[in-house]
């Protein structure tokens, strides 16, 4: 694998990216081969987080795998363990009282604004705009305050049970969800004074990274990078959990197949789902946050595949149980391994200058990645 | 299509298929040696169109592997599931990276995790993995390591 | 005459000194403020000594050389840096009748100069051996070799107005007004083109593409550590000072007061100012606005930042100029 | 025309660059948005939330008496073996073997504040406490023994 590192017999420059880089928010690296600022081939090498976490999760029971998935994709913990908590729940045929569901859409939603707004502010800083990380994080503050009081954590919040939610919701969750509403409508426009609508950022973004939707369904890149495509791929339409289908909103599609279109949906999706929010937050129903569950949780023999919409795009988790009380193999679907695999194709003939608009963009999180 | 019309569908592309409805999708169990060809066939026929290869993992059951593809169609938003069983002291199946590109890196992902040795693939080398791992696969059952696995 | 230059020299290396903490620390507070951010707070009365402490981890920072590097090269490019900067101090009028040399092609001298800059980023880049460094260095080499033509055209209009390339009598032709009040549009067009041009010639954000963190780490100075790190980034505040302050000279009348017209008693108010603080003051207006741009700009790509020089800043710099002469023959200025 | 669409063009981007730069400048002179938080300075006024999780703890009362019976609820739902309970057989007054905790071992450096620990509890005798700096010299000093010398469970608790 190092070998080949250095030029190769055509005298292209051969340079890493990571594992050490500014650019990969983590451990990832990537080999390139560059002819001048021109790449020509990206390749991947990954596994520098991996901690098997499947693996892991065969010797742990269905109530204590769930908060292992938080460290998945940190940045959508709910949504991970959403997931896991659907999966176990469909095999126990447990019914999640409507109260529970509607405080998980809720969270999860939020879960989203953080995670895109830490992307928007990362992402930024890969451009060299420096300063919208520090407005981001401000209003991410907040969430994470409302995180931290209900769940008691800021990252990762093992909240999600199965059969409902850990804990009832902290008395001022409500008036703290509404207090940010109103806060981030107004800053949400900042954000387009700052990055959107700069001449720099719309030339670096446009036409950069190019994927089109025959690619992006081929290579299964999901989320917000395969609607940038114009890919219809929203599981929270396509495939409604929780109550998905009990709220208004609209997935959000663009076909510029570019980095700025990958962009501008997640600014848009950010709107979404704050909608969503509006139109749960005064209406959580009253009544257990919990359904009566056994102490010990055992699956019947059989498959159990949930696919939800995380902040990255499509996670599907997979259990295969043999009827005991752990799983007996349990595969993660990350979005980020497939959406990292359609980089080459995007990068390939670009400028090294637009990998790093390509890699903030397809938003990788490297944990999610390596799992 | 639901399950039945994608069923006799199916039948008529692959008479050897045996089906499983068990679970929430349709499963097809299909033999190794006909996968390539059945594969290319639910990529192109056009009613069926499975565009969309959401899932491709392995499950060790200690005396056999099995191989999971989960497939969907973005056109008709129609799910199924195929299933192969390999052998597991030489576990070989033709590889999909062609048809659908996302197969690559998972495959890359199952070759180093489970041994299994795809046919004809483009780059099939260590993923995630260090050098120098092959032939020692992390997820296989029987696979030991006193050193990194911390037993509870 | 040799004892005037251990003064000057002394004087000069004081200066520098004195600029790095200041613009150091000035830095850092206008990045905090415009990020939402207290900035250093720790060191001294309101953090003000924190760039001294810096220095202080910087000197006793073990310098090192990269094995594969050219040693000589290597140790040497910061230097190069350093004298450029320090050249580059001597036709600078800091105050009235105080410049280290009036010398009669002023302007001249530091456009000259100021090209050598590129090659201690280009033997800095070279010499580390390391390729993010080579690549730093050649996309600087590119960029202040093709940035130097519409910061040089747009230096010209000025001398085409005064008819001098001398310093001082650039600055005396302002005393009844600056050049951006009595230049009209082709010098507000020149000081625009001027402003963006030093950005992208002294590597700063939004044209920093030498040192691009996100792409290149560091960029040409990846490799260097302690004391010749500091010559670097010392070097690179000096010369946003240096180019602040012939923008200043230029077209904002350097230590010349502010006066309108025949409003006599306004005039005699602003001359009481002294004129190093006229000179500071504009200088640092214009190192605050470069500053600025860094924190609230994203960064151009190699072909963008050189598309904006060929396609936009060149050309519009070159109408400019010929408009300019033909208002200078005309006499169509105040 | 070629010149007027130029023209355009640039004074478009020389806006969208302005536009920018007021909001940046805004934030420049707004010192009141600085939403900087001075950490160990406001130790003393920081609350932390009252479901922080911050480590496992044995609730003891005024009478040194704690609620845990032994009963390794929580050792069994720990996913890191974060908890062991290590117990003994006490003498009660009437000469009667009664099962007590001897040690609750809480290895805080295995710990992911999952919280499954909290909810196995049936006597509620353990709960997480807002504390935050764990930070030690040693790694031995995370490993700590929950229940304090010569605790004993509270009367009535089975």
């Amino acid at each position: 694998m190092f070998e080949e590192i250095g030029t190769n017999t055509e005298g292209d420059l051969i340079i890493n990216v990571g594992p050490q880089h500014p650019a990969t928010h983590g451990v990832l690296h990537l080999v390139l081969t560059l002819n001048g600022e021109t790449i020509k081939k990206v390749e991947p090498h990954l596994g520098y987080i991996h901690r098997s976490i499947e693996k892991m999760c065969e010797s742990l029971t269905y109530r204590q795998f769930i908060y292992v998935t938080s460290r998945m994709d940190y940045l959508s913990a709910h949504i991970n363990n959403h997931a896991c908590a659907i999966s176990v729940e469909k095999g126990m045929q447990l019914e999640v009282p409507e109260r529970a569901q509607v405080i998980r859409v809720i969270m999860d939603e939020l879960t989203r604004i953080a995670s895109h707004e830490l992307w928007w502010g990362a992402m930024a800083m890969d451009i060299g705009a420096f300063t919208p990380f520090f407005h981001a994080f401000r209003e991410r503050e907040k969430i994470n305050e409302i995180m931290e009081e209900t769940c008691g954590a800021r990252l990762t919040m093992n909240y999600y049970v199965p059969g409902g939610l850990m804990a009832d919701l902290h008395p001022d969750f409500q008036k703290k969800v509404k207090e940010f509403i109103i806060l981030f409508k107004k800053k949400i426009d900042e954000y387009d004074e700052l990055v959107t609508g700069n001449i720099i950022f719309i030339n670096r973004m446009k036409g950069v990274g190019l994927l089109s939707k025959e690619d992006a369904v081929s290579f299964g890149v999901t989320g917000p990078a395969g609607r940038g495509s114009g890919v219809s791929n929203d599981i929270r339409k396509l495939y409604p959990y929780a109550v998905y289908d009990k709220v208004q909103f609209e997935e959000i599609l663009e076909t510029g197949c570019d980095s700025l279109a990958r962009y501008m949906v997640r600014i848009r999706e950010m709107k979404q789902s704050i909608l969503i929010i509006e139109q749960l937050i005064d209406n959580i129903p009253e009544g257990d946050f919990q359904a009566k569950t056994k102490a010990v949780l055992k699956l019947p023999k059989g498959e159990f595949y949930t696919r939800v919409e995380t902040a990255r795009g499509e996670l599907g988790v997979y259990i295969v149980s043999e009827g005991g009380t752990t799983p007996y193999r349990i595969k993660f679907r990350s979005p980020g391994f497939s959406n990292l695999s359609a980089l080459d194709k995007m990068a390939r003939g670009s400028k090294l200058g637009d990998l790093v608009a390509m890699m903030g963009t397809l938003d990788l999180v490297i944990p999610d990645i390596d799992r | 299509m639901n399950n039945e019309e994608l069923k006799t569908k199916i039948t008529e592309l692959l008479p050897s298929a045996i089906f499983d409805e068990t679970g929430e999708w349709l499963n097809i169990n299909v033999e190794p040696g006909d996968w390539l060809s059945f594969a290319g066939k639910l990529r192109n026929e056009e009613s069926l169109f499975f565009d969309y290869l959401f899932c491709l993992t392995c499950i060790d059951w200690k005396t056999h592997l099995t191989m999971v593809y989960h497939l969907s169609s973005t056109k008709f938003r129609h799910n199924i599931v195929v299933k192969s069983t390999l052998d597991s002291n030489k576990p070989e199946i033709e590889t999909v990276s062609h048809i659908w590109q996302t197969a690559n890196f998972h495959e890359r992902e199952v070759y180093e995790m489970f041994g299994v040795n795809f046919l004809n693939h483009p780059d099939l080398r260590l993923l995630i993995l260090p050098d120098g791992w092959e032939g020692k696969n992390p997820m296989l059952k029987n696979f030991e390591d006193p050193i990194n696995m911390i037993k509870l | 005459m040799i004892i005037e230059m251990v003064i000057a020299g002394i004087a000069v290396i004081g200066l520098f000194a004195a600029l790095g903490l200041v613009l150091v620390i000035m830095e850092r507070r206008v990045a905090a403020w415009i990020q939402i951010r207290l900035g250093p707070n720790r060191v001294g009365p309101k953090g003000m000594l924190q760039s001294l402490a810096d220095t202080v981890k910087l000197l006793v920072k073990e310098g090192m050389t990269p094995n594969g590097a050219d040693k000589f090269l290597f140790n040497f490019a910061p230097f190069i840096a350093m004298m450029v900067a320090m050249l580059l101090m001597a036709p600078i009028a800091f105050a009235k009748d105080f410049q280290l040399w009036d010398m009669n092609i002023g302007v001249l001298y530091i456009t000259a100069i100021s090209s050598i800059m590129v090659i201690s980023i280009l033997m800095a880049g070279w010499a580390s051996n390391n390729k993010y460094s080579l690549m730093g260095a050649m996309r600087s080499g590119a960029q202040i070799v093709s940035y130097e033509l519409s910061a040089g055209l747009s230096i010209l209009t000025i001398v085409v107005f005064t008819g001098s390339l001398n310093i001082t009598d650039i600055i005396t032709a302002q005393a009844d007004g600056w050049w951006i009040f009595k230049g009209h549009i082709p010098v507000i067009i020149s000081f625009v083109i001027f402003i963006i041009a030093v950005t992208a010639e002294t590597n700063r954000a939004p044209f920093d593409l030498a040192e691009a963190e996100s792409e290149l780490t560091a960029g040409f100075h990846t490799e260097y550590s302690g004391m010749k790190f500091a010559l670097f980034f010392l070097a690179e505040y000096i010369n946003v000072f240096i180019v602040c302050a012939i923008g200043a000279t230029l077209f904002l009348g350097g230590w010349m007061p502010f006066h309108i017209g025949h409003w006599e008693a306004f005039n005699q108010v602003m001359d009481y100012i002294p004129s190093s603080i006229w000179f500071f003051g504009k200088t640092f207006f214009l190192i605050f606005v470069i500053m600025w741009f860094r924190w609230t700009f994203p960064r151009l790509r190699i072909d963008q930042l050189l598309n904006l020089e060929w396609k936009y800043l060149l050309p519009i710099s070159m109408f400019n100029l010929l408009l300019a002469t033909a208002m200078a023959i005309l006499g169509w200025h105040f | 025309m070629f010149i007027v669409k130029y023209i355009k063009e640039v004074l478009s981007a020389i806006r969208s660059l302005l536009v920018g730069m007021r909001r940046t400048g805004y934030y420049f002179t707004h010192h009141k948005e600085i939403i900087t938080e001075q950490y160990p300075d406001n130790r003393n006024t920081l609350v932390m939330a009252d479901r922080f999780k911050g480590e496992v703890v044995l609730t003891h009362d005024e009478n040194n008496e704690h609620a845990c019976t032994g009963c390794t609820a929580c050792e069994l739902a720990c996913p890191n073996a974060t908890i062991k309970i290590v117990t003994k057989f006490d003498i009660t007054p009437e000469g009667k073997k009664k099962k007590a905790i001897d040690k609750f071992v809480y290895h805080l450096e295995l710990c992911t504040m999952c919280n499954l620990c909290i909810v196995a509890c049936p006597t509620d005798a353990i709960k997480m406490a807002q504390t935050f700096e764990h930070s030690v010299y040693d790694r031995s000093e995370l490993t700590k023994i929950l229940n304090k010398p010569d605790s004993k469970i509270r009367a009535g608790i089975e």
